[in-house]
């Protein structure tokens, strides 16, 4: 997520010097593993399976919507591995028209409500990794990263309502700041929180039955897709940068330009310990990483666990506290 | 067959050499960084035969760089074959466009070499020749599809590279005249057509 | 807690009207108070704060001058003209002239003004500068300083070396010298105190934030060791806090010897170009990280930031001690820093 | 030179028209599809990778690693397009795009490319772009275009899963999670190492050679039903460069891929995919990502040889002066 405009040499200059330092200066006097404040509400759209509200102080706002709607196994006793991915669908778009000039040039001008640009997935080449392609990789997460207690836990079998017939989940991911490289943090916390508070209609009718599925409409007794108590937790993605030998998390704009090697890591809650799987590992372009004599290309062995370790370390906590969060603003109301 | 190397492949402590083209320095080591030779060159100040002998003491410190062999019927003196136009590459270009302020031309060959794709430059009015450079017109120094010797004088902004004529064997080389025939220099402003004899106004460059 | 989670709070909350001054009283001059009695609603607006919306009658007086963001309305019953406000904000007068300061605004360029800027693009003779105005500001290459003595004329290798000067993503320093009829500002930096931006750290606040004053450079003493630090408040919001450099001026003066004063000007042009920072220590770091912090949270708490306020953030911020994120959002301590500097404030 | 202005639009066939290279079909290969060697899990697949084939692009290259078939070609350094809306670059850009061929893939794809191959596509970048002395190539643009003819994955019969009905719950088997992140894994790993090469045979400056690697760790069947599986590490099982079809009796936890730079020990491109325990800090990681390196490693073998292969060739064909034999180039850099 390089910044529209390029930093100059020397702000990267400092940047990089006080963030190699020991011990390191972040320009908002942060510790390294600390996170900046976000603002998060979840629950808040009547006519979603659960949502979620985001608002980052530089990442911006995002919403996420979840629908699950019923649909037809497209084969009956065989389900392939890619007809169930398809019982997922993720989208991330760019609310049009927001924030005038915003840089990026993908919201529509004027002050139109409509869709103006799709990115993540939508606009990928070559030159934007990191985040683009978010659709493609929140939806890695989901799938690798439900396994808790067990490997063979799986989101999709949640989706199952009865033979021949199971839940499609829609998560559509609105970027209310206009930008071509959305924050993972921002998306996959999102998305975190709007699985959290995702209830599924109670299924009325036999599960052995080929007939199109009742339900009942009393959404006291909705079933969660993610159990509050037990342990499959939805997937978080903590991005992390490394500068020297330090490891820093949810880096700004400034620190990933000034980075020399970045991750995102996927994680997901284990036990009520707190302690974490990972469940995915993503490189993340970063500002010095290559192309000049003189500058690291990649990440060695040693700091690469400490990226890990870093991430592992801080995930359990920043998990707990979104789901606390969530199930708070869900008994509230 | 050893004396190839790949990129990545260290050739030797970074005190010991003068790194040369194809090799870069990480943690005081050369590396290679393309496929091909290693050739070391010492200073000619020094009395040993040509580079045969590596670093002893005694001699200056040798250069060494890697080359990429190209199967060429000329062995020319640049053998690393991605090229680029440089500040200070002599370049040929054909003249595509012209106005009163500057000739636009398309480079199709540098430092001898064809390139695979064709590079965009400019020379700016005031580059066209060395001296009364106020008297300079575009239209009497060039003529779109004019075949024109130059050197690069600037990267330049994103799409044009800034060439320059200015130099007595810098100019235009090969011109058609108006009714489309092949034209001679006969001095360094004027080139005569083959046929009709017609002379017509160029910066020409001196022939070789 | 490795992160701070907060739920939506409600938009404004009491606590802003403790910063009395918001942009709004301080934009009337003495004699402030407006006589527009008869206008119920206006009064209304001016006892919270003197806020006007678009369609807000802001008088129907005939001794006003329709200024920037109202417009003139006639009214059905009565038939007299009024000033009607075409914007949300506050309203200011100069003699009999009534307009309106938008509460929130993108920057608008004004003769004289100090801004800081990034070049956006590096054309043959020319820069855009990206002021956080609508229009990109230029600067012309003849608008600069070249190296190699003030007075220099301006050759064509200049033209070639463009990118040496300032290239891509660059900050500057630089004044509006002209606007243009659609607002488009020329900027320069024909003064050694203009010019490239190093030793420091960029930051953003909205233009509405930096309140105008007779100079925007200010220079701070910073405890902690960390030395001097220089910060540039541009007018248009973008903000740089360097380490305070000895200015490049031409302090030789007249009485010194023109051999003396012709090197020393060499010596401060290549230096002016640099990309090279300084040597700078981890202490002067971790102050200017923390007048950047100061500065954060007196705009993210609707404080106009100025002179006064910088210091007395500052140093309640010493007071306060902070660490990391407490600053960020709507983090409590930022906002308890800028509470304490403006009781600071009151008390003097 | 032709006297034509340039098109710039498409890379231009060479005027006299190319010859497709030719491989001869091994006796064994036909129509049947290969069973599954018996090779030990911690050795790679024979990798046939070869370059400069196609004589039209600055450099080329063809990998063959059983299914797998992939052409690369590299094009410049060559001019930005001349679009105002591009900007100065005073390091080349890099651009990476991979696409499967139509046919490569049991389900037919179309022409434009999906997101797995922009997501592919922007992996690869990530992997090549610090590896590359791009400040040696301002003012220009890299393309490393990526075919994949043959490959394979989804949709074989062994993913095809049955889902048992009836009860309350219903069941399924579905334990093969990893499967299409095993075979992307494998296509990425393709892609890192034949772009290199591609890359050197372009002459294009690098500070080192990518090479790609897979590693994909499996657990008991058995051993997975029972509840407490995080504590199944002892009878982990990893296999570089994986198959499909998984081990007998195994099913997949996690795969790795990355992009390695032996000479300097550097990841460039990391990418796991799957369930990685974290009890022992980040042991179980590492073993994991060490098995992949040791993949890459293999692999690098290959390519160091694969590039040189061509130049060599040129060497012998020109008889070029033979440069000096350095006493220090005796460092192989074999994996």
């Amino acid at each position: 997520m390089p910044p529209p405009t390029p930093l100059s040499p020397p702000e990267l200059s400092y940047l990089y010097t006080s963030l190699s330092l020991t011990p390191p200066i972040r320009l908002d006097l942060r510790q390294p593993s600390q996170f900046r404040p976000i603002i998060a509400e979840c629950s808040f759209l009547p006519h979603c399976n659960g949502s979620s509200r985001i608002c980052m102080t530089e990442a911006g706002e995002c919403i996420v919507g979840i629908k699950a709607e019923v649909e037809k196994d497209a084969t009956t006793k065989y389900a392939t591995v890619i007809e169930r991915e398809k019982w997922i669908e993720v989208s991330v778009e760019v609310a049009g028209g927001g924030v005038a000039g915003a840089g990026s040039g993908s919201g529509g001008g004027g002050g139109g409500v409509g869709i103006g640009g799709i990115s993540g997935a939508g606009g990928a080449t070559g030159r934007d990794e990191g985040d683009g392609g978010a659709a493609v990789w929140l939806k890695e997460g989901l799938l690798a990263g439900g396994g808790g207690a067990g490997a063979g836990w799986s989101i999709l079998d949640r989706l199952v309502i009865s033979s021949g017939w199971h839940w499609k989940l829609y998560i559509d991911v609105l970027l209310l700041t206009p930008t071509s490289h959305p924050s993972p943090l921002l998306l996959s916390t999102a998305v975190n929180m709007a699985l959290s508070s995702t209830y599924l209609p109670k299924l009325t009718s036999p599960h052995d039955i080929d007939d199109i599925p009742t339900f009942s409409d009393d959404w006291a007794i909705s079933t969660p897709l993610y159990e509050p108590t037990s342990f499959p937790k939805p997937p978080i993605s903590l991005p992390v940068v490394a500068v020297g030998d330090n490891v820093f998390l949810d880096p700004s704009v400034a620190e990933v330009a000034a980075a020399e090697a970045g991750l995102v890591i996927t994680l997901s809650l284990v036990d009520e310990e707190g302690s974490c799987d990972v469940v995915g590992v993503r490189s993340m372009e970063v500002g010095r990483a290559g192309g000049k004599e003189g500058e690291r290309k990649g990440i060695g062995r040693k700091l690469l666990r400490e990226m890990v370790g870093a991430c592992v370390k801080e995930a359990g906590e920043v998990i707990k506290g979104l789901g606390e969060t969530t199930q708070k603003q869900m008994f509230r109301a | 067959m050893s004396s190839l190397v790949v990129p990545g492949q260290p050739l030797g402590s970074a005190s010991a050499y003068i790194p040369g083209p194809g090799v870069h320095i990480f943690n005081g080591q050369i590396i290679a960084s393309l496929v091909g030779q290693v050739v070391t060159t010492t200073p000619p100040s020094s009395s040993s035969s040509s580079s045969t002998n590596t670093t002893t003491t005694t001699t200056p410190t040798p250069t060494i760089s890697v080359q990429k062999p190209i199967l060429s019927t000329t062995a020319t003196e640049e053998p690393n074959a991605t090229l680029l136009p440089e500040v200070s590459s002599t370049v040929l270009c054909r003249i595509t466009r012209i106005n009163t302020r500057q000739a636009t031309a398309s480079i199709f060959s540098v430092n001898d070499h064809i390139c695979g794709d064709e590079f965009q430059g400019v020379i700016r009015v005031q580059d066209v020749r060395l001296t009364e450079v106020d008297k300079v017109k575009i239209f009497n120094s060039f003529r779109p599809g004019d075949i024109v010797r130059a050197r690069v004088i600037s990267l330049g902004d994103q799409s044009n590279y800034y060439l320059s004529t200015a130099g007595n064997e810098l100019g235009v080389i090969m011109a058609d005249s108006e009714m489309g025939d092949q034209m001679y220099p006969i001095n360094w402003r004027e080139m005569k057509s083959t046929r009709t004899g017609v002379v017509e106004e160029r910066k020409v460059a001196k022939p070789f | 807690m490795p992160i701070q989670i907060i739920a939506p709070a409600p938009f404004v909350t009491a606590a802003d009207e403790e910063d009395d001054e918001g942009g709004v009283r301080l934009d009337f001059d003495n004699e402030g108070d407006i006589a527009m009695d008869s206008d119920a609603p206006r009064r209304a607006g001016r006892q919270t704060g003197g806020i006007v919306t678009p369609g807000e009658v802001v008088t129907d007086d005939p001794q006003w001058m329709r200024g920037h963001g109202t417009y003139l309305c006639q009214s059905h019953e009565s038939g007299s003209q009024s000033i009607v406000s075409s914007l949300a904000g506050t309203i200011s007068k100069t003699n009999k002239l009534l307009s309106i300061r938008a509460l929130k605004f993108r920057y608008v360029p004004e003769i004289g003004d100090l801004v800081v800027g990034r070049i956006l693009e590096v054309q043959t003779k020319r820069w855009r500068v990206d002021i956080a105005a609508p229009h990109s500001a230029t600067l012309l290459l003849s608008s600069i300083n070249l190296p190699g003595g003030i007075l220099r004329k301006r050759t064509s290798t200049d033209e070639l070396q463009i990118r040496t000067f300032f290239s891509e993503g660059d900050l500057l320093v630089a004044e509006v010298q002209t606007l243009s009829n659609d607002g488009q500002a020329s900027l320069h930096t024909r003064s050694l105190k203009y010019g490239k931006l190093r030793n420091g750290v960029f930051m953003m606040i909205d233009a509405g934030m930096v309140r105008r004053m007779k100079s925007h450079v200010l220079t701070m003493n910073t405890s902690n060791g960390g030395g001097e630090v220089d910060i540039y408040l541009g007018v248009n919001g973008y903000i740089y806090i360097a380490k305070h450099t000895t200015p490049l001026t031409e302090s030789g003066g007249p009485e010194g010897k023109s051999v003396s004063i012709t090197r020393l000007e060499e010596e401060a042009s290549e230096a002016i170009y640099s990309n090279v920072n300084e040597e700078i220590s981890p202490e002067t770091r971790a102050e200017i990280a923390r007048i950047a912090c100061v500065i954060g949270a007196l705009a993210k708490n609707g404080v106009k930031v100025d002179e006064e306020m910088v210091h007395l953030g500052y140093e309640a911020a010493l007071e306060e001690f902070l660490q990391g994120m407490e600053w960020g959002g709507d983090g409590e301590m930022g906002r308890r820093v800028v509470e304490a500097s403006l009781v600071k404030r009151r008390e003097q | 030179m032709a006297a034509k202005a340039p098109d710039r639009r498409r890379n231009n066939p060479p005027s006299h028209g190319t010859t497709p290279p030719v491989f001869l079909s091994s006796a064994s290969s036909g129509a049947v599809k290969p069973k599954q060697s018996s090779r030990p899990p911690n050795e790679i697949r024979k990798i046939f990778l070869r370059t400069g084939l196609i004589s039209s692009v600055t450099g080329s290259s063809f990998l063959e690693i059983a299914p797998l078939k992939l052409s690369i070609s590299v094009l410049g350094p060559r001019p930005l397009p001349r679009t105002s809306s591009t900007p100065f670059a005073a390091q080349a850009i890099l651009t990476t795009e991979v696409k499967f061929a139509p046919f490569a893939s049991t389900v037919r794809r179309g022409y434009v490319r999906d997101s797995s191959e922009r997501d592919l596509g922007s992996r690869l970048y990530q992997a090549l772009v610090g590896a590359i002395r791009r400040e040696l190539y301002p003012k220009s643009r890299i393309e490393v275009v990526v075919t994949i003819l043959d490959s394979e994955d989804e949709g074989d019969d062994v993913n095809t899963v049955y889902m048992e009905e009836g009860k309350t719950t219903v069941e399924t088997k579905f334990w093969d999670a990893g499967r299409s992140e095993r075979a992307l894994g494998v296509v990425l790993a393709g892609c890192i190492t034949a772009a290199s090469a591609a890359l050197a045979d372009a002459g294009i400056e690098m500070f080192d050679l990518v090479s790609g690697g897979v590693a994909t760790s499996f657990v008991d069947e058995v051993g997975l039903k029972g509840k407490g599986v995080g504590d199944a590490v002892s009878n982990k099982l990893y296999v570089r460069d994986p198959a499909i079809a998984p081990p007998e009796g195994k099913v997949p936890l996690a795969t790795c891929v990355l992009g390695y730079m032996a000479a300097r020990d550097e990841i460039s491109e990391l990418w796991i995919s799957g369930k990685v325990g974290t009890k022992n800090g980040t042991a179980e990681m590492d073993e994991l990502v060490d098995e992949a390196i040791a993949a890459a490693r293999s692999a690098r073998g290959v390519l160091n040889e694969a590039a040189k292969e061509r130049v060599q060739f040129i060497v012998d064909k020109t008889g070029t002066t033979e440069p000096l034999k350095e006493e220090s180039t005796d460092v192989q850099m074999t994996g």
